[in-house]
């Protein structure tokens, strides 16, 4: 399940309730890995006040169900959940959550690790910040 | 319809002063016609580090573009 | 932190806990990356009613303890939260958390992979399950 | 206290039948020699999948051991 949102999220309450969304899983997997990214207050050595995420609405949402489906079909995963912010974030707040959940903890590993690296280096979100040296897009690194 | 939409985000938006543009489709055969036509620049090769999204998927700049299409060009992605 | 423990316990409430004790931390990691092990109701082709984790009280911790700190040496991250159980356990319960903060992904990644690997190849704890061919002990695959 | 403390865990707990014993230290030099005593093997090496912890460290069955020490005979683990 993937989502695009404006609104702020709870990493942990979306894992617990997805989790509660889907009884029939339980005891079918044995391992979940997630990752969260989240806005540091820092970068590339200056201090970060905030962050606007801009996107591509409608290419976003088709990029991660693509990168969730190549890693369905490579891992034995139940179906990813994929939460990404956009529009202005605070210090703190979590930015995307990628959770998989399969019987083994390398399908899990791996298929959490392809998605966001998938995610980071080709879905079309642009960081621009805040920092005490003024306002800037960020480069890739 | 014989139009493109024309899509222009972060860095290369700021650039253009908008976000998008609908050009004619006539002499459009690829994407870097579109690039040609929105940017005013007559030169074969586009700018380095700028990406483009034929229909919202990835594409080179010789990919084929006709009316009714969405093209976007963008810097490199910093998400996640 | 490390704790070894008898009783059920919620990975995510877990996290969101430990977070919630580190205001400090806000805005200083940018990846945060977990692995939970939980119980299947399935193992080798076997039905599974119930486990019962046996450890070796004190070393556990210990061992742990090690990794945790083998991991904040050689990667850039916060400390770990590992929590394992022992006793019984129903199936779908989760076993094992390990939760790990960092400024970057990679670290994140390495050290919570690094932290599950070496704990399950080396931490003193055997599976005795329930199956419907009986009670047999866990072999290391 | 002249005495060496003897854990054992799983499989191995179950096939002696207890959880542990005390073993007087004297003639004890490592930890394969508590292996013998408690075993009742008089053979040089333990049987493989045996593993070792002295003071609840991994250790080799050649590691030293002394009175006060404690020794755990166990099988692999599988925890996790």
């Amino acid at each position: 399940m993937v989502r695009v949102q404006r609104h702020p999220f709870d990493p942990w309450a979306e894992i617990a309730a997805h989790e509660r969304q889907y009884p029939q899983w339980a005891g079918k997997y044995g391992a979940t890995a997630v990752f969260v990214g989240s806005l540091r207050d820092f970068n590339q050595g200056h201090t970060v006040a905030a962050m606007t995420l801009e996107h591509y609405a409608g290419m976003t949402e088709k990029h991660l169900d693509k990168v969730s489906r190549e890693a369905i079909a490579r891992w034995e995963i139940l179906d990813p959940l994929v939460i990404h912010r956009y529009g202005p974030l605070a210090p703190a707040d979590p930015i995307v959550l990628v959770a998989v959940w399969s019987a083994h903890r390398d399908g899990a590993f791996l298929a959490c690790r392809y998605i966001i690296d998938e995610l980071k280096t080709r879905a079309p979100f642009w960081k621009h910040e805040e920092t005490d040296i003024g306002r800037r897009w960020v480069v890739p690194e | 319809m014989n139009t493109i939409n024309v899509r222009y985000f972060a860095g290369i938006r700021e650039k253009f002063g908008r976000g998008q543009d609908v050009v004619n489709a006539d002499g459009i055969r690829c994407a870097a016609d579109v690039w040609h036509r929105v940017s005013g620049v007559s030169s074969v090769s586009a700018p380095i580090n700028v990406l483009v999204a034929v229909n919202q998927e990835y594409a080179p700049m010789d990919h084929p573009v006709r009316a009714g299409d969405e093209v976007a060009f963008f810097p490199p992605v910093t998400g996640g």
